[in-house]
Formats: structure tokens, C-alpha cells, sequence
């Protein structure tokens, strides 16, 4: 399931709804991505993500599809938000459950590698010195990268 | 069509999107790009280093030679950086 | 922190003190394993787990420890249960919390993996053909061995 | 010393503890194991196989060759399977 939403969620909530969604799998793996509160020295205050509306969910869903295509997975669930944000608040969830522990923790991996170098949102982040877009980070194509070849194996 | 500019190429051109039809002798998302880049210098600046620009034909990606018509929706914008 | 409990826990609300306890860092992974409802085409009608008072608790901190040297983690949670419990319960959860995704979702992974292989917990599963112990599977010690081989590279 | 079996070893030994001196001519884990298995001979059945009875020492594992005393715990169990 993916969902593209303005307002916040609470991934502990979300978690809770997942787990009873799918309660015959014995391994439920997830990540949340917060909102960082510094970059090195720079304090962040508050990050706005722009997205593709559209274009974005298709991408999501062709990812999850992926993922249920490489690997048994009983479910899956991707919420990101989109729009202005503080820190520590949750950017994104990413959730797996299968009947092995290796299954949804690899799917789980590579659902949040893709999603960052394929879905289209970009940050902004807002510090004491003013707003700037944050860069694409070439150990995030190298983290994707892994699962390309993956596949090619 | 349809032209959509996402991020700080958004900033660069002044608009989010807007309606235009298909440019005479433009046949291909590249061509597009560089026909717009004339209309905004600032978005055409960025164009000229390879990579800075990604392209997305009706929610998909592709490359610069691929074809556009006057019904596609046709969006520019840097490398993403969700998640 | 360590946690070895007969008592049951609701993995959605220990995901939300461990997320409120580690605000600052931007990547959380966990992983919940359950109870699963069947082994192949056998019923489990439920779960007992053993483990060695005091040893396991020592195991625990020290693989947690291990974790924590190898990845930069801002937190880190194991909880365990121990006694018999139903199909869907809770057995295990892992979070970790990281700057970076890769850190927390590789220590999420390494944590589960090397619990399997040696923390002393021992399941008995009760399906309609009586009581049989769980065999130590080839698979658990192969995953255990990837990061004994990625300590030495 | 004190002697503890987990999983079913205990059930093999039918008791989940033992307090006892140091046999005589015991200084290792493995002698005391197969001392124990005299005693309790379904335990000493499952000792012949190599790998399936895991051993600790004062609650951290140790292989055959490790050394015993009288104020000792050892421990017999099966490889775990917890998670």
C-alpha cells in the first residue's frame, strides 16, 4: 500500500495497523525517516519536500511492485509526506512483512534505496542562514545501484 | 502541452508550469528543453552541464531524444531527494 | 537497551518511546519477529521459549555492544520474550537509530542475525501432532557469518 | 558446581539442574560432560554426535577443552533458536 500525503502520521500507529494487517507473517522489518535537526553544525529548522503529485504515487507503486516482485512478501507499506516539516518529524515509512526475517529486511532495504533515488520529491531545508535545496547524494545512487545488479546476478 | 518545473528549476524559470503548444521544429524532450532554456535563461544555463536536469515525458521518466508531441506533459527538475 | 520479559509488548508503542528517546537521528530501523501460524502445511498452535536466566541478558549486551562499535548509532533497542505465547505475539523487536539510513538498517540486521545464532533461547512449537523443538536452521548461521566475515575485511 | 541443561537436553536428563563436587579426574567441560552422560545415559547417547550439545562455562560459551572447577556452572544445551 502507498500513500502521499500533506498531514503527519505516527509510524508507531502506522506500525501497530501493519502488524494486525498481516498477522500471519513471522518478520515485520520497517524504517522511518525523520526530519534531521542538524547538518554537521547547521541547524536545521524546518524542511519543506516538494513532490510530483501523480507521477509520484506511480512511482512508489512501480517500486513496491518490484519489491513484491524479488521477494515473498506477505505486505508492504510506503507513506511519505510531502510539504513543510519540523524536525524529528517523520518523513517516511517503509514496511515489509514475509514468513522469513532475510526476506523483509532486504525488501525493506531496497524499497527506501529506490525510493530515494526514483521517487520524485526534493528537499528544502531552512537554516539560520537561509533556505537551500538539499543535493542528491552519490552514496544514495550507489546504495540503489546494489540492487541493479542484484538482479543482474 | 503541458511544461512543469520542479525545485529550484522552478526558481530558475518563475513558474511551476505552464501551456504552450508543440514549438515548430521541436521533436524531442531535449529540443524542448533547449527552446525553453531561450524563454528562460536562467533555466537555460543549468542545461548546458550534463546531468543537472532530469526529464519526465506524461510521469515517466527518459532521456533527452525522446519524442514529444503537442498532448504530452513534459516536467524538468533536478536529481530527487526524498526519503 | 536490553530487555528479556515473559510479559508481552505492543511493538507500535515501544516504536514510539524509542523514536521520542532518540529525536535527533534522522534513520530508525526495526524489525519485529512473531510467532508464526504454521510451519509448512503443520498448525502451530503455539510457542514456548526457553532461555538461561542471566546468560541471555549477558549475550544480549554484548552483541548490542558489538552493534554499537561497528555502526554510529544513536540508540538501540532489543527486547525478548521469553515463556509460551500464541501465533501473531510478539517475540522480538530491534530498533536502531541512526544519522544515516544504511547504519541503522545494517545494525537492525546484524542485531537480529547474531541474536539468533547466540542468544540462548530455545522454541518449542505445539501443533496438533504434539510438542517438537525448533532445529537451529544452516540459513541462521550463514546470515550470523556475513558480518563475522565484514568485521574482517 | 552446579550443572544446568536446557531445551531437550532436559528433558533427556530429567532435571534442569544439579548441584555436585567435581568428580574426580574431571578437568574439563567435556570430561564433565561425559561423566554426566554415565549418569544419565539418554544424555550420554546425544554427546557421541559432534555440534549438537553446545557447552557454557559461568554463563559464556566455551568449548570441550576448557577447564572446570568446583565453584563452577556449566551448562549443556542445543544451538539456540531464538528471534
Amino acid at each position: 500500500m502507498i500513500r502521499v500525503q500533506a498531514e503527519p502520521f505516527d509510524p508507531g500507529a502506522e506500525l501497530t495497523a501493519f502488524l494486525a494487517r498481516c498477522g500471519g507473517a513471522g518478520g515485520v522489518a520497517s524504517f522511518v525517516g525523520r526530519v534531521r535537526d542538524r547538518d554537521g553544525a547547521t541547524p536545521i529548522l524546518a524542511m519543506t519536500l516538494e513532490h510530483y503529485p501523480g507521477m509520484t504515487e506511480r512511482k512508489l507503486a512501480e517500486i513496491e511492485s518490484e519489491a513484491r516482485r524479488r521477494w515473498p512478501l506477505a505486505d508492504s507499506l510506503v507513506i511519505h509526506r510531502y510539504g513543510r516539516m519540523l524536525p524529528g518529524e517523520p518523513i517516511v515509512l517503509v514496511a515489509t512483512a514475509a514468513a522469513h526475517r532475510q526476506d523483509a529486511l532486504a525488501a525493506c532495504s531496497f524499497l527506501i534505496d529506490w525510493l530515494k533515488t526514483r521517487a520524485p520529491f526534493w528537499k528544502m531545508e531552512e537554516t539560520p542562514a537561509g533556505a537551500r535545496w538539499v543535493e542528491a547524494r552519490a552514496s544514495d545512487e550507489e546504495a540503489a545501484a546494489r540492487w541493479v545488479l542484484a538482479a543482474a546476478d | 502541452m503541458k511544461v512543469r518545473y520542479f525545485a529550484w528549476l522552478r526558481q530558475r524559470t518563475g513558474v511551476a508550469e505552464e501551456e504552450l503548444p508543440l514549438p515548430e521544429g521541436v521533436r524531442t524532450v531535449g529540443e524542448l528543453a533547449r527552446y525553453l532554456g531561450e524563454r528562460h535563461p536562467r533555466f537555460g544555463e543549468v542545461l548546458r552541464t550534463p546531468g543537472v536536469v532530469r526529464f519526465a515525458l506524461n510521469q515517466e521518466y527518459v532521456d533527452a531524444d525522446a519524442p514529444v508531441g503537442p498532448d504530452d506533459e513534459v516536467a524538468f527538475f533536478p536529481p530527487v531527494t526524498g526519503g
